[in-house]
């Protein structure tokens, strides 16, 4: 397995740009994830409250 | 296939639309990239004159054509929202910022990691790297001017314009500063020639397609949230939710 | 003749005018009502082509605005809160670049009437914001003596204006709609106009869906 | 048509006028900002030689982005900025007016103070001639362009920095052909074909950015 990751002596170039890279794309993941779910959140909790007030009048 | 494009127009009939399309673009911009990693970093050999360096290529040049490619795409759904009035092509411009600057950061930052090797320096002023570096500004200064506005019509419109001012002057810039500095030893993949082994230039291009198809991906799924947040106050968002309870997919 | 159909308009998130639509014929004042927040300012900026709506149109002649947008507006006088006015301009140069501005071409002399009119007389030359904001306001109200525009829209054209100049204004509403021209106004004041001319629309309550 | 440039051309140099510190500051800034370099990269006549048409540079265009903001606000706040968008005239023939009065009050008194500047960096005659004729072609493309973000950003708070990460990248092409004319000319070489670019570069923007202005305008009045 140490020999698929040893680069020379770019080891460290080269994994820290893939390394980043792959950060950065998961990171780009996760908080469009996260932005979608605290939308619907917030969308159903809007929903709720307004057929709570149609059930009343 | 002529989809009578302005029904899909509207918000509400694209949002289940764009839904559909996310997975046959993300799913095959994961096995190309599977695919251009394993070949790039395992199989093909190293480089006689740069060693293993030269391999952050395969993802330092897809990120640098991207970053260009996706500036260009948001100027052209400005104008597209800007001729016919559609909010939906102004959120898709919207859409595409994040993951533009995105790429554009990723471009200069395995540019410097690849640039230390091969030319000694993490920083060096040659023109493309600078170009992409003035690309970025423009980036931030969009989603600047977007995040700025308050009303959010006015935010697409106002960035809109930005975008196509700026996508105008992209060319000049570029010309502008390949003449300033000839440091450069020329784009590696130029139509004409091309200095590179042919299996280089196919992991390239492989890489280059997986991110072309990651950030459509990505760009629908942002805009399904713009679509959610702008239209939130629409019949059909309310029956969405309450339809089905929680909304996938 | 001023025909607007179907407006539609979102200010912040809040959905305003549902669908409004209405003529004004020559010779007639409509009255815009309604609570704070209603929309009315948004519907007299979207008719003064300073606002897009999202949707519906506004029609002038016959044909939509947008296609013929300077004709329009050298036909259009627009009052709206601020009273456009440079404050560090005298009266008089005000007046010459609004004469400009509504290409009323009127001459020197009919600008020093309309100052004279408006009751303004001796303050040709002092600096717009030497005067009181009463005066302020009259020096852009000058604006209804030198044109000769069609269409008048007054986005609360009586506040801040003492009795005497409300009575003023309102003379030359009326002179104005005697010479068959149109106007569209909001005011919280009741309209001190004969009632022949006068028809009133109600914008519904704030933001309905 | 050209009755309303010339109405408005010279309502804003009267406006300007009456204001004079706000040009006056625009072009101390300049002197101020040329002059901290030598105090920060130390004395030597050589180097300053070589680094003054674009520490120069650099200065001229900081100073035109610093009054930018006055273009369209204080219109915008007195409401005569509407009076302008729907008047009978062109809109883009009015900001064109306006760009112009704008460059007359920040832009050309930058060109006029240069060759001060140019004596300061000790770069002789000719050279100074250059810097100045740059400046002269350049300061218009930079009010033009900067116009842009000036409307763009019409009423937002922050609106000087902001306007400046808009526009910046855009005067790249512009800062480098105008500093490269001085350099190359000492070097000897030809600068023919700077000022014939940045001559395109000029009529370009005089062409397309009045349009520009004008629908920027419209979006941010709303």
């Amino acid at each position: 397995m140490a020999e698929w990751f040893d680069m020379g002596k770019h080891t460290w170039f080269v994994w820290g740009s893939y390394g980043v890279f792959a950060f950065f794309i998961v990171a780009e993941l996760l908080l469009l994830e996260r932005r979608r779910r605290t939308i619907l959140q917030r969308l159903s909790r809007t929903s709720r409250m307004n057929s709570g007030v149609n059930d009343e009048t | 296939m002529n989809i009578n494009w302005f029904k899909y127009a509207s918000p509400a009939s694209f949002y289940p639309l764009a839904g559909k399309m996310i997975p046959w673009f993300a799913i095959p911009a994961g096995i190309l990239a599977f695919i251009g990693l394993v070949m790039g970093l395992f199989v093909l050999p190293p480089d006689f004159k740069q060693g293993e360096s030269y391999r952050i290529i395969f993802i330092h040049v897809p990120a640098a054509w991207m970053s260009m490619v996706i500036y260009l795409a948001m100027a052209f759904w400005a104008i597209v929202g800007m001729v016919w009035n559609s909010r939906l092509s102004a959120m898709m411009a919207i859409a595409l910022a994040p993951t533009g600057a995105m790429f554009c950061f990723l471009a200069l930052w395995t540019g410097a990691l690849w640039g230390k090797p091969t030319w000694g320096t993490y920083w060096v002023w040659d023109a493309r790297l600078t170009t992409q570096l003035i690309l970025l500004f423009m980036y931030l200064g969009y989603m600047a001017l977007h995040a700025a506005i308050e009303d959010p019509r006015r935010a697409a419109r106002a960035s809109g314009l930005l975008a196509i001012v700026g996508a105008f002057n992209v060319p000049i810039i570029y010309f502008s500063v390949q003449w300033w500095n000839t440091l450069h030893q020329g784009a590696s993949i130029t139509p004409n020639k091309s200095e590179m082994a042919a299996s280089m230039a196919s992991v390239m291009l492989i890489m280059a397609v997986a991110a072309w198809l990651y950030a459509i991906a990505v760009a629908l799924k942002r805009v399904r949230c713009e679509i959610l947040d702008r239209e939130r106050h629409a019949s059909w968002v309310a029956e969405l939710v309450t339809k089905t309870g929680q909304v996938h997919g | 003749m001023l025909q607007v159909s179907g407006l539609f308009c979102e200010r912040g998130d809040r959905q305003l005018l549902n669908g409004l639509g209405f003529t004004l014929e020559p010779g007639k004042l409509l009255h815009v009502r309604g609570a704070n927040g209603a929309g009315k300012t948004s519907l007299l900026r979207i008719v003064a082509g300073l606002l897009l709506p999202t949707a519906g149109e506004v029609c002038w002649r016959g044909k939509p605005v947008k296609q013929q947008r300077e004709e329009y507006h050298g036909e259009l006088l627009y009052l709206g809160h601020l009273d456009g006015v440079k404050g560090d301009l005298s009266s008089i140069e005000n007046l010459r670049i609004d004469n400009e501005l509504l290409g009323a071409n009127a001459d020197e002399a009919t600008l020093v009437a309309a100052l004279e009119k408006i009751g303004l007389r001796g303050f040709e030359d002092i600096f717009a914001k030497q005067l009181s904001q009463g005066q302020h306001r009259r020096v852009g109200l000058c604006r209804l003596l030198m044109s000769q525009a069609k269409l008048w829209v007054l986005d609360e054209p009586f506040n801040a204006l003492d009795v005497k100049a409300v009575k003023l204004l309102a003379s030359l509403i009326e002179a104005h709609l005697e010479r068959g021209g149109m106007t569209l106004l909001t005011t919280h004041q009741d309209v001190p106009l004969s009632g022949a001319r006068v028809s009133e629309i109600t914008l519904g309550q704030t933001g309905r869906r | 048509m050209t009755v309303i440039f010339r109405t408005i051309l010279v309502r804003e140099l009267t406006l300007g006028l009456r204001r004079k510190a706000d040009m006056l500051m625009t072009l101390f800034f300049c002197v101020i900002v040329a002059s901290m370099f030598p105090l920060a990269v130390g004395p030597e006549t050589e180097l300053l030689r070589t680094m003054g048409p674009g520490i120069i540079w650099v200065a001229a265009l900081l100073a035109s982005l610093l009054s930018l903001e006055r273009l369209f606000g204080g219109d915008y706040a007195d409401g005569t900025l509407e009076q302008m968008v729907i008047s009978s005239h062109p809109l883009a023939m009015i900001v064109f007016a306006k760009v112009v009065a704008h460059w007359l009050l920040a832009g050309l008194p930058l060109v006029l103070i240069s060759p001060l500047l140019a004596l300061q960096y000790g770069l002789d005659g000719d050279e100074g001639l250059i810097l100045v004729a740059t400046l002269l072609i350049g300061t218009p493309i930079l009010s033009l362009l900067g116009a842009v973000g000036a409307a763009l950003t019409l009423g937002l708070r922050g609106g000087g920095v902001l306007i400046s990460l808009l526009v910046l990248p855009l005067f790249v092409p512009v800062l480098i052909f105008g500093s490269a004319a001085v350099d190359d000319a000492a070097a000897g070489l030809s600068i023919e074909g700077h000022f014939s670019l940045l001559g395109a570069m000029l009529i370009a923007a005089l062409i397309l950015t009045p349009w520009a202005i004008a629908s920027a305008l419209r979006i941010s009045i709303e």
